[in-house]
């Protein structure tokens, strides 16, 4: 059976997800779906240490060899993802059943967690599969659970924050899918690894460039980078905190694997930094989105749209690292994806722990949370730390290790407006502080109680997460160091 | 063009008009499938979406310009791309020397079917339509998410009695329709079991199916249908067919081969791989037809209730 | 030149109308009209690629030794497949836009939205 | 004999293809819905069948023939309950068919902008 990991890895989560309608009774479901993830997440430990151990896992779907039938193709890279969307999906389960027990209709609680399923099956198929179209066929399938998720929200708000992101998302993927035809066109293959070896025949062709300019913009579409975020938000805010919890960790992530995976191993690394502008354009693009989203998110009133705008700014970091494009810059863009995972999970469950006991995450609710709710807030402040970047929180670890990169190059006014653009972290995350501890309880105001154990647990598994990969990075470090090694080995 | 039914009336006949498009380029299934889809099903969802959100758009004013400059550089972006590329119907363009041969010169051999089409979907890239069944699965709970029936029960009698009125004013219709419908079945059935040789498979299949089904509901009022067709057992099919094909994959994975090795299922592989794309169009025309109807109730069956909660309110 | 490549730009233009359609107009079932439209015109795209000349359908008779190219045939389908599951998602948030808002303009709901605020 | 087939199946072709234009242009130019749906309706069942008619005399293969055949019939069927539907459905909603030329004028500026 060990042979069959990487397909058993995005099956499992496919085929539980109609088993749930056979289900039908909710809290069944929820164990279900639960026990599914935590297979999946096992699963994605087995693979990544065979991978560590014995290199890429090469897996043909139907025994058909590699460009005539489809492929899975699992490397450190492609494991690593792997395992924080598994992890994450995990945890945020945890704490499902009690966080929309109060924001979703009883009677759609089966159908939320056959959602929630496919759009972690689309999310594993993405990443796991080493063929073009197939990512097309595994985006659309997590975009539209997504899409369904989102509009789930309890305010009319998420509706249009649905139609919003679907019209945005379509566009995108149309986008991706013009480039894949574009890039099949001149080669004749859908495979990964084929085209690497058959795009640098044709790579000073306009057609190859075009395809490249095409997919990159899809992608970017979907990571929801400066400046084509404006689906972000609203899709964060209004959505049911679970979702949030669980996109904010992993849709993005999903999004900066695809880019690098296309401009590194599909194009090539001399095709997209040496030929192209890339590094400039990405660059220029991460910081603005840094600055210009650290900087909405600091007017922001309602808790979520601002943690919202600062997923938005820590894209811009990644971008930052990846846009740098030596092994040292792309191994803090790949911390900083499995730690912005760890940080952004801890803060949106423990909003939703929040949204559970007082129904709103308006920043004037919050008064006097601190006393009230002492667990739930120090978990937000842990999380805000290590969105600043204090150390000994894994913030600091991926933010030591984009200035190196950057020092390493010699960019040091970038490195200065990267410390620059924590700073205004320290700005909202000081807001909220200042809010919930430092005024007074509402007068008049019902007393809350500290949030229940279904959702402390998890919280405090992603808090303790936190803080254990920022004093011991051995094992994040380690990963994320082989990954980026191997895309350079790949592609000199 | 202000009348939103015209619009999506045009929507439907460019639909058509490419679908004679891919018949000359040879595309004879793809062809079969955008009749199926873009003239058929999805003008069809669109008409009844109009009847709920209203008919004509409103004036109002938009931003033209910018779209326009966007629209300008991205096409002048691909026009620029083209300017590259094989010509149009060249012999000897990468995609017609590199992957494609295979699939022509051997898939007889190695997977048994005529139509290359199907072998290549059902076999070499089974992977995508599993995946495709599990798209328009999730469509189909999508749509069920946010669109719950609004069920506030009349009694029977009502329905009754609607149903007697609308009998007699169809009748022509109604009789017609009753003799179109046992054919259409048939022909869905054909186009079924006969997408190994012709074009045709489980998704064409799947949409004519479901059209019989949505055409007996508009005529014989949802109510009934919903009555001929359970709820809960058109969202079991739904999800049988996606386990149906899941399934079969995991037989030959636990039959010693990868997954979807449909070689491995028989003794002799030809066989083996017939049986596979058998049963996994089955499953496909099974997704298919459960969730086309799954969504066509549901957006019918929210316009219906929504018109009782208002009779209801008023009465 | 010209003969060569008509086809493609063509469909580029197509693609372009659709595109149009999605970001300049306000009304959510045009938005939706011009997403198929520019999904269908990529789908015209892939399968012009597919001819050969002289080439038929891709299904195997006696004789017959040219055939077009089958494997964007099947992209294709699958794409066509992802486009209705699209569509019908996005006209069921338009009905449940149009209950919970009362109109399918893009600037009403905004406006009505910003009054929430 | 093969010569006086080609000969009616040409001419068969087309009256079918000249009632099928007419036919658009009817729907163009006619005055109201109604009339626009005979036009549509009409010439449609007599064009497109004289079409299948003449492609039957073609027909090498008797499967083929079969096929035409069965299209034939299926769109004697189809098309004049769709056109029965259509006029059923207009007239319940309260079209009203225009029958006067004073009448006409008043209507124009609503039926063109349908």
């Amino acid at each position: 059976m060990l042979t069959h990991l990487p397909i058993l890895q995005v099956i499992v989560p496919l085929l539980a997800a109609p088993l749930c309608i056979f289900l039908r009774r909710p809290p069944l479901v929820w164990l279900f779906t639960l026990i599914v993830s935590s297979l999946a997440f096992v699963i994605s430990i087995l693979l990544l240490q065979q991978v560590m151990a014995s290199g890429t896992i090469v897996y043909e779907l139907g025994g058909w060899d590699a460009p005539w039938g489809i492929e899975y193709r699992i490397d450190a890279l492609n494991a690593f993802l792997l395992l924080i969307i598994t992890a994450i999906s995990t945890v945020v389960l945890l704490a499902a059943q009690t966080s929309i027990s109060k924001e979703i209709p009883k009677e759609k609680h089966m159908l939320f967690y056959t959602l929630y399923l496919l759009s972690l099956t689309g999310m594993l198929g993405i990443v796991a599969t080493g063929d073009a179209f197939n990512v097309f066929v595994f985006l659309e399938i997590s975009s539209l659970s997504a899409y369904a998720l989102i509009a789930l929200g309890k305010d009319r708000r998420a509706l249009w924050a649905s139609f919003q992101y679907l019209i945005m998302g379509t566009i995108g993927a149309t986008f991706i899918l013009i480039g894949i035809g574009l890039m099949y066109q001149m080669t004749g293959t859908l495979n990964m690894e084929d085209l690497s070896t058959r795009l640098p025949e044709v790579a000073q062709t306009r057609t190859v460039f075009v395809s490249f300019a095409f997919v990159i913009v899809g992608i970017c579409l979907k990571l929801a980078l400066f400046p084509l975020h404006l689906w972000l938000p609203n899709a964060y805010t209004y959505a049911p905190s679970i979702v949030t919890a669980f996109f904010a960790a992993t849709a993005t992530k999903v999004a900066i694997y695809l880019l690098i995976r296309f401009s590194f191993s599909v194009f090539g690394l001399s095709f997209s930094f040496t030929t192209l502008p890339l590094q400039i354009l990405f660059m220029v693009l991460g910081l603005s989105g840094i600055f210009v989203a650290s900087i909405a998110a600091i007017y922001q009133t309602n808790i979520k749209t601002l943690f919202a705008y600062s997923s938005i700014a820590q894209i811009g970091y990644m971008i930052v690292g990846f846009s740098v494009s030596t092994v040292t810059g792309l191994t803090a863009t790949l911390l900083h994806v499995f730690n912005h995972a760890l940080m952004k999970g801890a803060l949106f469950l423990a909003l939703g722990a929040v949204m559970y006991r007082i129904g709103s995450v308006q920043l004037s609710q919050f008064q006097g949370l601190g006393r009230q709710m002492p667990l739930t807030m120090a978990a937000i402040v842990i999380g805000g730390l290590s969105l600043i970047g204090v150390p000994l929180t894994v913030g600091f670890v991926s933010k030591w290790y984009l200035l190196m990169a950057l020092i390493e190059q010699g960019w040091w006014p970038v490195a200065v407006l990267i410390v620059l653009g924590s700073l205004l972290a320290v700005v909202y995350v000081w807001r909220l502080v200042e809010i919930a501890y430092f005024k007074p309880q509402l007068v008049g105001k019902e007393s809350v109680k500290e949030a229940p154990l279904s959702f402390l647990i998890p919280i405090w598994i992603l808090v303790m997460a936190n803080i254990y990969f920022g004093i011991d990075t051995r094992l994040s470090v380690q990963v994320a160091q082989a990954a980026a090694q191997s895309l350079f080995g790949v592609s000199p | 063009m202000k009348d939103l039914v015209a619009v999506v009336m045009l929507a439907g006949i460019y639909g058509l008009l490419s679908a004679c498009f891919f018949v000359a380029m040879d595309a004879v299934d793809v062809a079969f499938t955008e009749a199926s889809v873009g003239a058929g099903i999805s003008t069809l969802l669109m008409l009844v979406a109009i009847t709920m959100t209203g008919r004509s758009e409103q004036a109002a004013r938009h931003k033209p310009a910018l779209a326009f400059v966007v629209v300008v550089i991205t096409g002048g972006l691909l026009i620029y791309g083209t300017l590259d590329m094989p010509y149009f119907g060249a012999v000897d363009a990468p995609i017609q020397v590199h992957v494609a041969p295979r699939y022509i010169n051997d898939s007889m051999q190695e997977v048994g079917v005529p139509n290359i089409v199907t072998s290549v979907l059902a076999s070499y890239r089974g992977f995508d339509t599993f995946g495709e069944a599990v798209v328009i699965f999730t469509a189909g709970i999508g749509v069920l998410t946010l669109l719950p029936v609004l069920r506030s029960r009349k009694g029977d009698d009502a329905v009754e009695s609607l149903n007697d009125s609308m009998h007699e004013q169809h009748l022509i219709v109604r009789i017609v329709t009753k003799i179109l419908i046992p054919l259409i079945l048939l022909f869905a059935l054909y186009v079924q079991f006969h997408g190994d040789f012709g074009p045709g498979g489980g998704f064409q299949a799947g949409v004519i199916f479901a059209a019989a089904i949505i055409l007996y509901a508009m005529l014989f009022g949802l109510e009934v249908a919903r009555r001929v067709i359970n709820q809960t057992f058109i969202q079991f099919a739904a999800a049988f067919g996606v386990l149906l094909y899941g399934s079969v994959g995991l037989v030959s994975l636990l039959n010693g081969g990868n997954f979807l090795d449909y070689s491995v299922l028989s003794a002799d592989p030809i066989a083996g791989q017939h049986l596979g794309i058998l049963l996994i169009e089955l499953g496909v025309g099974c997704t298919v037809t459960s969730v086309m109807v799954i969504i066509f109730f549901h957006f019918a069956g929210r316009k219906e209730d929504k018109q009782r909660m208002k009779e209801e309110e008023v009465g | 030149m010209l003969i060569g490549l008509y086809n493609y730009w063509i469909v580029v233009v197509l693609m372009m109308i659709g595109f149009y359609i999605v970001i300049a107009h306000g009304n959510l079932i045009k938005k939706i009209v011009g997403l198929t439209i520019f999904q269908t015109s990529v789908f015209i795209f892939y399968i012009s690629m597919a001819k050969v000349d002289g080439g038929t359908a891709p299904i195997l008779a006696d004789g017959i030794e040219r055939y077009s190219n089958p494997l964007p045939h099947v992209l294709i389908l699958t794409a066509i497949v992802v486009g209705i599951a699209t569509t019908a998602l996005a006209l069921a948030l338009t009905v449940r836009i149009k209950e919970a808002y009362g109109s399918i303009e893009e600037e009403h709901i905004q406006e009505k939205d910003n009054q929430a605020c | 004999m093969d010569v006086a087939i080609e000969i009616t199946s040409s001419i068969c072709l087309l009256i079918g293809s000249f009632l099928c234009v007419s036919g658009g242009v009817g729907i163009l130019r006619f005055p109201d819905f109604y009339t626009r749906m005979h036009a549509a309706g009409v010439t449609d069942t007599l064009g497109a069948g004289m079409i299948l008619i003449g492609l039957m005399l073609q027909s090498q293969d008797f499967l083929v023939f079969a096929k035409l055949v069965m299209i034939l019939l299926m769109m004697l069927f189809i098309n004049p309950t769709a056109s029965h539907a259509l006029a059923k459905s207009a007239i319940h909603n309260g079209l009203k068919p225009v029958l006067d030329i004073k009448e006409r004028n008043n209507t124009e500026s609503e039926s063109s902008s349908r």
